[in-house]
């Protein structure tokens, strides 16, 4: 009587979304657009994806038809990774540096 | 019972002790009420009014006199209307015993209770018969339009296309229930205020009203029991002193409101200090009847010193007859209301009651 | 290589780091520190699939000079962007993630054996629809962010483009892309993998187009979510937790932020992420604003600015008086002040329609005195201010009285507003004061038009405050 | 360049045409100014106080006459300093040329250039110098001080242990700068403000300072394109009147202060409706010497009509002599410095300049 | 019978379905609804749970019967007892959760074969570890719920129960816990496994007897988190997804709800937690509040009173005129009157110090005048008002002028706001007015005491009159 | 490579305590109480394991040791379902009266 491990995904997928929900309605709006950087940061975890894509063929061939895609992603998610981030710590620094002026 | 009201000397006193509203009350005790001839007109109510609501209108003081049992008045009765009182009749009013003492107690060989109502005890159940709260009230309020009226220059701040007008400066010196009034009023008009007491209480009073206080640094707090400032000492004296020398300089209309029940109301503005005041001042002497808080103040006076203006106050009331009657004539109503016995149908001298006991001047 | 069991934990672990990301941001004091959370989270991640995956050989190198030449790109641009181009710029990293995923899917579709999703032309049925579906949700968001970004930039007119029938056609290809998906399980064709890709990109930019610049911001959180959502399907495909968190997170937060937008901005959401529905109230929009833009704000975006303020001037004028916001401006005022920040009172002198007028007025509101300033002992604190507070005044702020000779109000003095690092005008629309002649200072850089009713505004204001 | 100015009637205008301070910044512009000897002692500046800033005193009119080449004032020259005025002088005052059209015409017959501040056309850049808007504002608020001077009761709401002094109620027609004023002030004291006018446009002005607007229905809007009002018809002052009629039953004072440019004052408060109004309320009258918005009213006196005291204005600035003259004396400095060419050092009549062309009195 | 995964699916559904019920508190307007959720939820996991396990035997008539036994009585409960015995209503609900987790564990003791979970004497050792985690929670869920049922129902004293060594004592048995659970995994000895029970019902017991009786809601959402921990601690050893998610849900909105009441009312946490540490606050506490209890609230309670409320009366005293909260006031009215609710002003003759004081104020905040009333015109309207506002007014409330002739304002006419369905005092303390006697009104039943300055407080209201 | 459904579980734990968290902050204190008390009915969801319990014995022996806990405890979870949510709603219902009289 095991349960489809798909079953479980679900549920984690559907309790994520209420995460998501009750998190953005707790942001002030003053901080929306780093946020949104921030968020945009954390969707590119689908390098994960890439990263399997391009490393997991065989050893011989390293650029298979699947594995280019997967490198390719890697690029661009990596540009998200770092871009994503630093912008929103740019962001976020301007935001410090009025505070403390007083 | 039958309760009477005679004009009083029209030229000293506009106010009445009787309006038809308190007349209207007083008949619902179940009381009779006669009055004389055009009582009111002078104020502009007519007798209609009042026998509307009930009153009898008599021609004739003496016929008054002769018929009541109690007698209600603003101030003293006249020398006339003494002579025509019968015996056993009340005597209710503002009577300042201690200026009328020989009046009083010619009185008081008749065999007559007097009441007057100066002498209420500040207590709580007193508030609605306090006459001195009711009319201090009233001319802290006055003493304001008074002295703007007096005023050569506008009180608000106006900042206009021809230059700003700044502010006016208004001290409020004592701050007991007329103070409190002028702070609120000179404070409505748009002045800046300030005012001083020795109560410390008075601080958090003032600053209710949105005033600012003037302190006398290290001072005891002077209130008695009774929630009346004691006489001061000569060290708090000088303090206070100093303490006006800073303030006369910077303040254009001054208000003095400060008494101690009882002695002299107490000399806080010296000459030095009167003359401290920029030309154009104005110094209203609300305490200048009980021997002012101001040099150069005289009750019914305007003095001019190095272009200050001294206004001591006298019969202040006759500004706001209409109001201060109605007042007046609410809180005597209050009075009898507790004097007089629905079931007996009888005034009930109660002398256990503080109220009746404390305002009804014996002989001495 | 790494246990599954364990490598399930990290990616737990690297998830639960994001959620605790973005629940940083809901205060700016935690908000770097969510920050830093969204980087670990993200590291953890990525080590543990290298571990996982376990290949060591050379294509760790490749791999690890992809994401280097990717992060430096990346890196450049965080550092050479200006930072008025943020809302194109996360458009742009948008439209990577899509493609990214697109890329993923298409990989695991070629080779569905080294992701164990069977063989090729016999994929688990479960997967292939989350992959397609992944594939097809990044590809939307691909193409629909690249248009984006391009209104964004104004290399594509920011206007809305319509045509007829467009609600239908995006009716068609959306039920296009659900039969393709059926049919590809069905018969597990490559062609049909790629058309879905193609439809979707259409999709993406068909999506886009009808929607007028003013509502940007809303599709940019919208194409999030979006994102956020194919990772999750790309998830699904590869049995990994974390994109499966990380993607439900992201696409719920997006939506959700886009609704949150649009009601901040009193728009319908559906019309605005159906596309096309925007278009005619988006037109009317730019026909209103007279050609020259203007930077409208809200109460947030004021109580913002001046809580991050040193210093600031508050400018009344008559509309403060007809709104009657005397008290509601001296709370504000109050709340400043309680934040450190050094509020005074500029007066103009015929500032409403009396002499004296905003006098009466702030005594009323029992503002001190000495905090109120008539023009000459203000007017050069202005350029030493961070923020000129002008509310429901105009003329007395129009520095054409200083240029322009023609001017009905030439020679008048004038407060100087515009020498503020920022100036907010608290009016009900663009129009004109008592001397009917209009304002420039609206159009300014360091101006942020907040169009209300003075007391409602600064009611607003104050709520913002806390 | 000689600024020279002379004593008023200090028994009809206390207001002075220049202070020290305007005398200060007349100097910075580059002119020498000479007074009268106790030019404004009267309202207690010190001859002194205008010497520091570099004033010449004079010992007699005459001599400042003979050597002025502008010759500020408040009112009209005097007779006998019109004998002693120099050719090529300039005058600067509040002239009310129509009423001193004489006066002012056999000045004219000398090369002197005359200069009415009244005529001052209502463009933004004249505001500084407006004295219509600078004297009426204050007009507005001492008008109310003064009823409220006058009133027998209290003004403001009052809830007290003696009953309840209900506020007073005000009532305001015209609402243009004086009657704006009058609004505010009277509202601060915790009146109830009501508030008529012709134009328009003063609705919304009307609340923004807290006061009800009572509007004609169904009116046109009454103003021109100056801002001013024009004569209402026949239709209007029929409804203005109903409306005056519910109002004034109600309202204890009521402060008018409509005109018209170049008209007499619109006569809108008739005797029925004044004797509608209840026994001891006010009509203070601001229009009164120009024929006045009620019926009774007189410029300078008090009429009582059935127990309502009609106040009929005259001089009313004598009331605030020091605020006045120094608002006035910065419109004149205004003026000054727009006449005045620094580079010239002359002054410069240049009649393109709406404000020089507009004020100039031509003979006729 | 239903099969794993589905039953899994339904349990999930009835998991989001608690989730909806909690969320659907956030507001008023949506609470009720949030209820139906959770009965929903509630129905199908108890649906679900006969289908799965499919034994339609006779015992499950006798499943059915016991059922409907607790239910009529729980219903009979709920139907019964006052709406003020809420707090203690709810913490002997508690106990019955925290009983119910200890049988369940218990049973799976005695035949884990019939869970899956090995057999007696061979548990598998997650399951075993986590049953025994479930069973000592509950325990102690049952024993401290008990407790506080007690000290709330005044059966036991509320005050604080301390002696020396307390904590010593409490860490001891804790970590005893920790050591049985041990030697239980190594031994598989049902004797230990009762002895931790046992020692856990202790625990409850010594960890509620040192709280004082104001704390107690604290704890009894602390004691909620508790029975939430043990139904999660169940639900894994039963690999439960419902019972996890809802274990989990109830565990942390329990700790995080006693977390934000401490908040609220200025206490720590922890000290409250963790017991004993209350002891010394309490203990002084109780001694402040001269033994009558009164009840104390906060802005949200307040606005959320008035905003239910058809009418309100304002009864403004001197505390208004020190606080100068007039204009503060005067907007918390306008926000009401904005709701439709029907406000005025009950001015009493004598409130504050001087005749006419608040007469000034009110007039300086431009409150209306046909709002404001003296005292013989509005003190019949207080029966049918629904929410009197005190505001800084004391002497001019206390009934005792009416009754008691010993008293110092005796005769004094005073406003009746005892008549009002509920009362709302704002002032800073307990202090007496200026007549220096205690008002009995700040004890009664329908008596919120809001202790803050007055503006301050005001102000807070607004707020939350959003 | 199959992954534990006990981290599956442990997934879906901490999720849930991240709703919970969330949940909480966003109801208005007013409604402090009602959560309580309706938390307090949501816990009672022991009664699955309650059920289990009882009903999985043998058929035979329908009060066997362990199953009499489980009556025991089904009793005990019913009392405070039925008990729980009815009071909710009372006090909810009460909230609403006092809305609808306007
Ligand atoms: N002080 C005097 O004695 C006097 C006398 C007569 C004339 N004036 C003239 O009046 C002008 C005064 O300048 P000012 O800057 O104070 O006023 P202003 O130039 O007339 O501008 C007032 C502005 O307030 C806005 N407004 C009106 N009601 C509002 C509301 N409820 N909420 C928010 N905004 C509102 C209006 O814009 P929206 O319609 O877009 O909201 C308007 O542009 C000068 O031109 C002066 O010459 C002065
Ligand atoms: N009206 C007059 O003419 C007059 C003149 C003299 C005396 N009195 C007497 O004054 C009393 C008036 O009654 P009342 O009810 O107005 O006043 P009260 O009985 O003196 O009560 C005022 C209350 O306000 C509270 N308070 C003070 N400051 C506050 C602040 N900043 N924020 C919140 N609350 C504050 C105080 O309690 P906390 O300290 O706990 O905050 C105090 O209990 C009567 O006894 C009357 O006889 C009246
Ligand atoms: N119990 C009641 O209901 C009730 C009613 C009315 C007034 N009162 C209280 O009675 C007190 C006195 O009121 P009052 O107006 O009748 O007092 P008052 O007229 O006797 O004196 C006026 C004020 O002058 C002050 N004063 C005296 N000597 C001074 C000095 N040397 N310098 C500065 N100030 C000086 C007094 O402190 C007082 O405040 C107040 O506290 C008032 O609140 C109580
Ligand atoms: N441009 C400027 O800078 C400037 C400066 C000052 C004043 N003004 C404007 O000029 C206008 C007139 O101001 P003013 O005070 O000098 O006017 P005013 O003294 O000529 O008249 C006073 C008021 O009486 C009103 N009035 C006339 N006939 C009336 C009638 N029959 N019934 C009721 N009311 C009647 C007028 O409308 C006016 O408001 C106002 O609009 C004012 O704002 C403009």
């Amino acid at each position: 009587m095991e349960i489809d491990p798909f079953i479980f995904r679900l549920s984690i997928f559907i309790l994520s979304i209420f995460i998501g929900y009750y998190v953005v309605w707790s942001v002030t709006p003053s901080l929306h657009t780093p946020l949104m950087s921030v968020t945009n940061a954390i969707s590119s975890v689908i390098i994960v994806g890439a990263i399997i894509a391009a490393l997991a063929g065989k050893t011989e061939a390293i650029f298979n038809s699947s594995s280019i895609f997967g490198f390719l992603a890697i690029i661009l998610a990596a540009v998200n990774i770092f871009g994503g981030f630093l912008v929103t710590q740019r962001m976020l620094q301007m935001y410090k540096k009025k505070k403390d002026k007083k | 019972m039958i309760v009477g009201s005679t004009k009083e000397d029209v030229s000293l006193e506009k106010r009445v002790a009787l309006t038809p509203d308190s007349a209207k009350n007083i008949i619902g005790l179940g009381l009779k009420i006669c009055i004389e001839k055009d009582y009111a007109t002078h104020i502009g109510i007519k007798d209609e009014e009042f026998q509307k609501v009930g009153v009898d209108i008599k021609s004739s003081s003496k016929e008054i006199l002769s018929s009541c049992n109690l007698l209600i008045k603003v101030n003293c009765p006249l020398e006339n209307e003494i002579t025509n009182l019968k015996d056993k009749t009340i005597i209710i009013g503002m009577l300042n015993p201690s200026l009328n003492k020989k009046k009083l107690n010619e009185i008081l060989k008749k065999d007559i209770k007097i009441f007057s109502l100066e002498l209420l005890p500040r207590i709580t159940r007193a508030q609605s018969m306090d006459v001195l709260s009711s009319q201090s009230n009233l001319a802290g309020y006055r003493a304001v339009i008074d002295s703007i009226f007096e005023y050569e220059k506008a009180i608000p701040m106006m900042m206009t296309a021809a230059g700003t007008v700044p502010a006016a400066k208004v001290l409020v010196i004592g701050a007991g229930v007329a103070g409190l009034q002028a702070i609120a009023t000179a404070k409505r008009l748009g002045a800046i205020v300030s005012a001083t007491d020795v109560r410390s209480a008075s601080k958090e009073q003032v600053e209710s009203l949105g005033g600012k206080f003037l302190s006398v640094e290290q001072a005891e707090d002077m209130e008695t029991s009774g929630g009346y400032a004691k006489e001061v000492s000569k060290d708090y004296k000088k303090k206070q002193a100093e303490l006006m020398k800073q303030a006369l300089i910077k303040n254009d209309i001054v208000i003095c409101t400060a008494l101690i029940p009882g002695k002299p109301a107490p000399r806080i503005l010296t000459e030095e200090l009167v003359k401290l005041m920029k030309p154009g001042s104005i110094i209203y002497d609300l305490a200048a009847e009980q021997g002012g808080n101001s040099a150069f103040s005289e009750a019914g006076k305007i003095n001019f010193v190095e272009g200050v203006k001294i206004i001591g106050v006298k019969n202040l009331m006759n500004r706001l007859p209409l109001t201060a009657s109605s007042l007046y004539s609410k809180n005597l109503f209050s009075f009898i209301r507790n004097l007089y016995s629905r079931e007996k149908k009888d005034f009930n001298l109660n002398l256990e009651d503080e109220i009746i006991n404390k305002t009804m001047i014996k002989e001495n | 290589m790494l246990s599954a069991n364990l490598s399930a934990i990290f990616y737990l672990i690297s998830g639960i780091l994001f959620i605790l990301a973005l629940r940083g941001l809901s205060s700016p004091d935690t908000s770097r520190q969510g920050n830093y959370f969204g980087i670990t989270g993200m590291v953890i991640a990525i080590i543990v699939t290298f571990l996982s995956v376990g290949n060591f050989s050379t294509s760790l190198i490749y791999v690890l000079i992809f994401l280097l030449i990717g992060g430096a790109i990346g890196a450049f641009i965080a550092f050479k962007i200006p930072m008025t181009a943020m809302p194109e710029l996360v458009a742009g990293f948008h439209s990577l993630v899509g493609l990214a995923a697109v890329f993923v899917a298409i990989s695991a579709f070629l080779s569905p054996e080294i992701f164990n999703l069977g063989v090729t032309g016999d994929i688990k049925l479960a997967s292939l629809i989350e992959m397609s579906i992944g594939a097809a949700v990044g590809a939307i968001t691909f193409s629909g962010s690249i248009i984006a970004f391009l209104k964004l930039r104004g290399i594509m007119s920011g206007a809305p483009i319509t045509f007829f029938g467009q609600h239908y056609l995006n009716l068609l290809l959306g039920l296009g892309v659900f039969a393709l998906i059926f049919y590809l399980c069905i018969s597990q064709l490559g062609s049909i993998f790629w058309i879905l890709i193609a439809i979707s990109f259409l999709i993406g930019v068909l999506l886009i187009i009808p929607i007028g610049g003013a509502d940007m911001p809303v599709v940019i959180s919208m194409l999030n979510s979006y994102s956020g959502w194919a990772a999750a399907g790309i998830g699904f495909t590869l049995e990994n937790s974390a994109l499966i968190i990380t993607g439900a997170l992201v696409g719920s937060s997006g939506a959700i932020l886009s609704y949150i937008m649009c009601k901040a901005m009193n728009r319908s959401f559906f019309s605005v992420i159906l596309g096309g529905f925007g278009a005619d109230s988006s037109k009317q929009k730019t026909e209103d604003k007279k050609e020259k833009p203007v930077k409208s704000g809200n109460a947030e975006d004021a109580a913002f600015l001046m809580k991050n303020a040193s210093s600031v001037i508050i400018v009344p004028g008559y509309g403060m008086a007809v709104a009657q916001a005397q008290h509601a401006l001296r709370e504000m005022v109050d709340k400043l002040k309680k934040n450190e920040i050094k509020v005074s009172y500029a007066i103009h002198p015929v500032a409403g329609r009396m002499p004296g007028h905003m006098n009466v007025l702030l005594a009323e509101a029992n503002v001190p005195y000495d905090e109120v300033f008539e023009l000459e002992d203000i007017n050069n604190d202005f350029a030493n201010a961070d923020v000129a507070f002008v509310i429901g005044a105009n003329d007395v702020t129009n520095p054409v009285a200083k240029t322009d000779p023609q001017s009905p109000i030439f020679g008048m003095p004038v407060l100087d507003v515009e020498k503020c690092k920022s100036v907010l005008f608290v009016k009900r629309s663009l129009s004109p004061g008592y001397a009917g002649i209009d304002n420039e200072l609206f159009y300014k850089e360091n101006t942020l038009m907040l169009f209300a009713d003075a007391k409602k505004m600064t009611e607003d204001i104050v709520k913002n405050l806390e």
